[in-house]
């Protein structure tokens, strides 16, 4: 069996999908694997390293696809590369289906075997396809490295013979994968970490990482499946807002995270708090691509208002292209392992796969 | 054999069983402290055959008793499972107690042999003691007795409890002083045969109401009657060995039972009267299923005697922010030339990298820290686990159970190392909310705490 | 002014009372179990009564049953004497072994 | 007395001589403040906050030069301004003196007693003037920052589901002030780091950061005068090397902040070291203003080598303006402080004192 | 009174003592435990005064000679400053162990009084007591002067040493040994004398060649000679009350002078057979400016009951990377309701913001970190400053000479505080090389120990 | 079969030895000079030999050289009785000040 991967739109996506140490693991369960031409050059990984861990080399895109039982992407390929999809063949990668309804159809169309990763379900044993998890964790420690590469102020506290430089008050918007990695984060520099978030269980984690937690007072349960948040009732946000606002007048840097499985993503920082933010304070909007939590935000844009710097990015992990690569790849290698039956010789779509079952986007939608 | 050179012998023997006791204050010199126990019992067994010197016939007979009567000592030391270790003890502690019950019956019977007067005119003082020598034996037989049975799960561990329990106790001892001042005035034997009666009933119910978790304790404290009874008899024969042993014994059972109430954070004397509020704790023990829990002293026993200990951190280490504590114990053990690692599990903790945010912040050098891959054939090689705050990324289930949340998630291998740890507050179950089978495994030690105090506990007492 | 020896005898009894409270608090608690195994082992010199009992009196009337109870109570406490120092060296020997592997 | 201070060439240097907090502190001294218009506002502070703490704002450069007793800039002023520098005024900053022997004549012959802080003893009581510390610190800090923001992997190691990502290895070359606060920043961030330097008591210091010290095995003695190093030895330079080559080559990012006073700063990183380095690793040059440690170092460029950056910054305190100004305003004060009699009613050159005889630079060179 | 209720009383002195010291345990109980001692005292006085029972006209010289001694005892006691403690001791010392010679002579020469047969004709038992009771009182007696004289300075405290010392010390124990044995046998009156004399000699030259450091050493060893003394006596008297009493006072002085050698790391038979190897190291020290220096549970102590702790981070708390430990010893601190800040000054360290990197490692709060200007003003309204590896940022000598290299930088005022811990290594200094003059002050206490190591020492004594 | 009373005092004697041993140990540290202190006071029962020597004999004789004796040696017990209970109860003292300050 043959699996492939051809280069990325570089200009929209850096990360890559088959690093060269994965190469070995699918060669392993008996795969080739066929790589499209300079596949990874944009990060510094050559050809070369490519073949010497036992891929192909070929030269085009349509050859890769062409060739493939199993084609692993980021985003899709390019649309005229749909024709030669082989039939009844996979292609795997993260295709936000709540948006690309039509191209997904088409591909369908193709009888191409579909999956989504954002669909994974978030169960023990998917944990290491969880995709999700994995990007999301990378863009909670990136979103404080960014802010605070383009914060004018130094973030840790130093006494010096020239006077103190006070500590950074960074503040965390979303206590999930990301915003628990952003406070990690934040905390190693030395900045003073709150965060805040509408699961109650967020308070112990927050406060496992040496963070303040921010309780919103309510007694609204608003954890929802597999752990995610719900949407909170118009109270709560009431009650966030008043809490929100006092808060963000003295941070420093806010970085928002905030989501909810298959909704817009809450508007929690408004108008008015940006207000009375100091100039100089930085925000940063991961969730933008979602619709953001901050006024302002716009996709790979930095707003400027009065002085507060919104940045919002709609792929923060180009900017780890090789960490993000790397543990996406394991995260598909992991999800193939488990698409393949147990001789490893050929896919086998296993519907009682809860796995298999949630990710595959066969019906057209 | 002079009086004093008897006098002299006991006293000996007294010291070498002070010198027992002392050598346990460390593991070092615990063995030794058992030889001096041996020779001191020797000793007195010596000496009390010269003094009385009449090598007849019977004298075999007696050898023989002793032979008989060590032989069976000795195979049951010797075929009993380390586990039964408590029952066992309780066992031979109903066998002093009788003992001592039958001295003073004897010393009763045939005052003249013991210099006490003569039947139904024993000395004042003799009577009193050996009254007290064969209440206390007897208190001391029939407790251990049921402490041996509820332990041997013959009878139910729970406690037996009743309306105007301790009234009734309180009734009984009362009689039996009674019955001993009577017994003092009248010389009548049949007061000397209803105080023994009477003990053993005492005995029985001073046992039944408490708990089978409480049962060391007690153990401890029917030592310390054993010892009274001893010393009791001790006086009645005029025999320093018995009053030195016996006090010695009483005393340090009564503050063992006492220090290890302390330990278990239970009132000393609720355990001893048994039932007072107790209870309700007690019966929602019996339903679960049993887990070894031991203290911060044991951890550090086991780990301080491990050649290997690989440290398994959790979402607890995090919750309770035990990182910098965990460092300085594992700093401890490694001065006592302990290998170390740690082991962190893909998705230990709520974060990817959580436990390596805070292993870093306590600056725990990368190289001792591996992942799963790396170290998981290393626990059978390897003494001790430390599990500190985790819990679901050790569980089994997740290799056997198709049915169970977590089935095929990888897991630390802990349980294949000799001892496991596990830190934890209480018996809840992890993020996954599925109960974890090693906790109750025989390898198994829980140490249910705060992360963070129960290993500042550890390095207390790794540094004492 | 001849003193009763029954004071002497009290002043040893009350001496040794406190040298058990002592001598038990520096026991660490890991030792405990062999502890009150090692102390229930000493507690059968109550053997030393048994013998006197079972060996006191006239030769021809030993088997009387004042003696009788003795020759029980040897037997009784010899099982305890063997029987516990035994099971205490038995556990001692764990501890030790621990720290050979080392 | 008047104490002014006019913008600089902002797009060469974004520092600030005097920050609203050090106004006040001014003007308990009985100096009057004069700034020119829209002096802050490039870091986000207006004139508004000027006025506040009592300044005055004057519309042109010429005026608040003419009106000042006392000047006080980062770099020189415009040279067509040093005709108004009034006769016997004193003008304070960083100045550079080897560098810029003309220009400094030209203000000397105008008998303006200019001070350079870059000359200030290291003495004890210089501490709280020491902007050669207080801004070699900050440079430290950012030149960790820097470079993780460039670098394309995540820093501090992370055992996830994915995988495990190793903790990056940051080599900083020169432990000096610069080169300690950079440990300190990489440790927080929970890189690996390690560290080295051609004084001995360096190891120590290292350590007591937590960082580890890469000796190179020399009995010589590196240390000079006030604490600062003495050029090694060709034997100690080939020792170095050797140990360097090895170290370097492990490493993912190279900080160098190695200096001799008065002196070109040493060749350290050697292109042989560049050339085993891996694809995607970064080296910052913090010494290119002094012809950097590291070969290829341009200043203001990255240069790369076979996917090696090789950053070299002029003036890497641009980037945390804000906190680089205040403290480098407070040393200024403090420095003016000394300078002026007990009275504080009027400058007094005291050639006795240590501090201003060495800064002073009254002959012409 | 009858010997029966005597020897009770005694024994229950007795018992009263052993509480006086078991009383020390814990500064909670040691006053009890004080009392304890007096009411045994007072028991064991009445008790003999009765069973003498001749209140002749002597009774009231011996009540006035009571009175007369007892007022002068307390007027010395209320007297003597604090810091004379350890010489007043000594002192005391002397007088007992005089006490027991003149008690032993008496018997010697009356021993009729006592019971031990008539002057010449004294039994056998009785006399090799009362010689050896006689000899230690005598040593104890000589030694105890000594040693007085050395710490009150009127002798020097330098040890004094020379070849044959030991030898010399052996020759004459074994005459003294000698001179019992045919004291005994032929019950000649000057053998007695010159036993006395000897030992009188012997407790000179045991002393001598010990140094003044040790001194605390010699006066607990002093102490328990006092004891075997009384225990002597006890034995020639029949007296159970100086018996127990002597024995407890000997072995417990014995122990805490072998306790006090252990924590000062000195080897005790080199203490108390004096100058073995130790010489040197006093000599050095005697040159220096004296500075008090403590150990762990000084601090512990001295911290503990504060109410107030200001704890100052230097560069040597980064070198011994004692964050982790520091912040530990603060936790336990603050459960005791004593109020912490930390003071950073701007330079300590040796980098801008070192302390602040190194606090943050440990979660030190924000809050709690004060810089200079926001803290000097607190020092004299705080019990302590936990100086730990700060030295330069301390020294008051930058406010005073302007020759010194670091005039003019400010500096923690921590010498204001009520008392100055600090934690160093050495009396080196720090990173400007000049001495620190507040290391000789009178509220200073120097914990001579690498930081880490000392904190954690400190924690252990706050704990148990 | 009498025992004599010598053996009595001699059990006394060596099991008031175990008793100090282990009281000492289970002292703090910090209380190590008070101990001193107390001890070195109780030490002074010594005065108990002291009176029966300074009032054994004769009412007539007593002013002989073995009572002189017994009289300083009350005289010198004494002062150590009163000076010895009294500065330990002073140290003490200050113990408990400085936990009031609190
Ligand atoms: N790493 C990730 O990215 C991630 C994200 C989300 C979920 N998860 C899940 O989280 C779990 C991680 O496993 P784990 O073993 O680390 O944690 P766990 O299974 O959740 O167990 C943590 C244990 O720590 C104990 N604990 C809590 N606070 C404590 C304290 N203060 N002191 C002592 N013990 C304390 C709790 O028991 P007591 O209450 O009895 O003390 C609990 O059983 C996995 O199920 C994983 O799937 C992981
Ligand atoms: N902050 C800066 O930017 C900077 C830069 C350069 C120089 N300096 C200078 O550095 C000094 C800083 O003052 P400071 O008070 O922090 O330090 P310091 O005056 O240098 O004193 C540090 C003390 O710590 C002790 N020490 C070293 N290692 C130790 C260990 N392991 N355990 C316990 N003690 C240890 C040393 O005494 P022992 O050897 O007796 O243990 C030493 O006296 C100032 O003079 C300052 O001017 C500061
Ligand atoms: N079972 C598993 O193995 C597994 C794997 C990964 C994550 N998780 C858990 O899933 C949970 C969600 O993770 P995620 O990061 O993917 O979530 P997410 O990306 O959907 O949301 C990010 C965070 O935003 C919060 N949020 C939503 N609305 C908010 C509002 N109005 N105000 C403030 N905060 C708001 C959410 O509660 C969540 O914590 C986490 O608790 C995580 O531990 C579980
Ligand atoms: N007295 C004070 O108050 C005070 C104030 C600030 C700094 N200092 C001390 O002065 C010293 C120097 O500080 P700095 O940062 O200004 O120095 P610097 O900027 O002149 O040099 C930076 C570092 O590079 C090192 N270096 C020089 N040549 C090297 C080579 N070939 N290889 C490797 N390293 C080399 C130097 O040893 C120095 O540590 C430090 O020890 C600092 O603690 C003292």
């Amino acid at each position: 069996m043959n699996l492939g991967s051809v280069k990325e739109n570089i200009n929209l996506e850096k990360r890559i999908s088959i690093t060269p140490d994965i190469v070995k693991k699918y060669l392993n369960l008996k795969l080739n694997v066929f790589l499209e031409k300079n596949y990874g050059q944009h990060v510094g990984i050559q050809d070369k390293d490519y073949e010497d861990a036992g891929a192909q080399i070929l030269q085009s895109k349509e050859d890769v696809i062409k060739k493939s039982n199993i084609t692993l992407q980021v985003d899709f390929p390019d649309e005229n590369l749909f024709q030669y999809l082989n039939e009844n063949s996979s292609l795997i990668g993260l295709f936000d289906p709540v948006k690309n309804k039509s191209v997904i159809n088409k591909i369908i169309k193709k009888k191409v075997n579909i999956f989504s990763l954002e669909l994974l379900p978030r169960i023990t044993r998917a944990q290491s396809m969880d995709v999700l998890s994995s990007q999301a964790n990378l863009a909670g420690y990136r979103a404080v490295i960014e802010t605070i590469y383009k914060f004018n102020k130094a973030v840790p506290m130093m006494m010096t013979a020239a006077g103190t430089i006070p500590a950074a008050k960074i503040l965390i918007v979303g206590a999930g994968v990301a915003g628990l990695q952003a406070i990690a984060t934040a905390k190693r520099l030395g900045a003073i970490v709150s965060a805040t978030d509408v699961r109650s269980v967020a308070k112990e984690q927050v406060e496992s990482l040496g963070g303040k937690f921010l309780t919103v007072d309510s007694n609204e349960r608003l954890e929802g499946e597999g752990g995610y948040a719900k949407e909170a009732s118009e109270e709560f946000k009431i009650k966030q807002k008043e809490l929100l606002k006092i808060n963000i007048a003295k941070s420093d840097i806010v970085i928002c995270t905030a989501l909810i499985p298959g909704k817009k993503a809450p508007r929690i920082v408004t108008e008015d708090m940006i207000d009375v933010m100091k100039p100089g304070s930085i925000i940063y909007d991961l969730a933008v691509s979602q619709g953001g939590n901050c006024a302002y935000s716009e996709s790979d844009k930095t707003v400027d208002k009065n002085g507060v710097k919104i940045i919002g990015e709609r792929n923060i992990l180009n900017k780890i292209p090789i960490t993000a690569s790397n543990l996406y790849s394991k995260n598909l290698f992991s999800f193939v392992n488990n698409l393949l039956n147990k001789d490893k010789d050929k896919i086998n779509i296993n519907r009682e796969d809860e796995i298999i079952l949630k990710t595959l986007l066969d019906k057209e939608i | 054999m002079s009086a004093n050179l008897l006098a002299i012998f006991y006293l000996i023997s007294g010291v070498l069983f002070i010198l027992a006791l002392r050598g346990l204050s460390s593991p070092e010199t615990s063995r030794r402290g058992n030889l001096f126990g041996v020779l001191g019992m020797v000793i007195a067994i010596t000496v009390t055959f010269l003094s009385i010197g009449n090598f007849s016939t019977v004298f075999i007979y007696v050898l023989i008793l002793l032979l008989l009567g060590g032989s069976i000592g000795a195979l049951i030391a010797y075929k009993i499972p380390m586990t039964a270790m408590p029952e066992l003890v309780a066992g031979f502690h109903s066998l002093v107690g009788l003992a001592a019950v039958f001295v003073a019956i004897s010393a009763f019977l045939n005052p003249e042999a013991f210099n006490l007067g003569s039947p139904g005119d024993i000395k004042l003082s003799s009577l009193i003691e050996m009254s007290i020598g064969a209440a206390v034996g007897a208190i001391t037989f029939s407790g251990s007795i049921i402490a041996f049975l509820k332990l041997r799960g013959i009878m139910s561990g729970s406690p037996i409890i009743f309306r105007g329990q301790h009234y009734i106790n309180l009734l009984l001892g009362l009689s039996i002083i009674v019955l001993i001042f009577y017994l003092c005035t009248t010389q009548t034997d049949s007061f000397f045969w209803r105080i023994i009666t009477i003990s053993f009933l005492l005995g029985i119910l001073l046992i039944i109401p408490i708990g089978g978790a409480d049962m060391p304790v007690v153990i401890s404290m029917l030592n310390s009657y054993s010892g009274w009874a001893a010393a009791g008899i001790g006086f009645t024969l005029e025999n320093s060995a018995l009053i030195i042993t016996g006090a010695l014994v009483g005393s340090s059972g009564a503050i063992l039972s006492y220090i290890m109430c302390k330990g278990m954070n239970r009132s000393f004397f609720n355990v001893i009267l048994g039932g007072f509020g107790g209870s309700t704790a007690n019966k929602k023990d019996a339903e679960k299923k049993p887990v070894k829990s031991g203290n911060a002293e044991d951890a550090a026993f086991l780990m301080k005697n491990a050649s290997s200990v690989i440290i398994v951190p959790g979402y607890g280490m995090a919750v309770a922010q035990a990182q910098h504590a965990l460092r300085e114990m594992v700093d401890t053990l490694k001065k006592n030339d302990i290998k170390i690692s740690y082991a962190v599990h893909p998705v230990a903790g709520r974060m990817p990298g959580h436990m390596n945010v805070l292993l870093a912040e306590a600056n725990v050098p990368y190289d001792e820290v591996f992942e799963l891959d790396e170290i998981n054939n290393d626990f059978s090689n390897t003494d001790v686990a430390f599990v500190i705050g985790a819990n679901d990324v050790t569980n089994p289930v997740a290799k056997t159970d198709p049915q169970s949340p977590i089935y095929g998630m990888p897991i630390l291998d802990v349980e294949k190392c000799k001892s496991v740890l596990f830190v934890k507050r209480s018996l809840s179950p992890g993020y996954a909310g599925i109960d974890n089978e090693l906790f109750y495994r025989e390898n198994t030690l829980m140490l249910f705490a705060d992360a963070k105090k129960m290993t500042e506990d550890i390095i207390k007492s790794l540094n004492s | 002014m001849e003193i009763d020896p029954f004071i002497f005898r009290l002043s040893i009894f009350i001496l040794s009372i406190f040298v058990g409270y002592y001598v038990v608090w520096s026991v660490t608690p890991s030792l405990h179990t062999p502890l009150m195994s090692v102390t229930n082992a000493i507690s059968s010199v109550i053997i030393v009564g048994a013998i006197i009992a079972g060996l006191s009196g006239d030769i021809k009337s030993i088997f009387n049953l004042s003696n009788m109870f003795g020759f029980i109570a040897i037997f009784l406490a010899a099982i305890n004497i063997f029987g516990g120092f035994l099971v205490t060296q038995r556990m001692l020997q764990m501890y030790k072994k621990k720290k050979k592997n080392k």
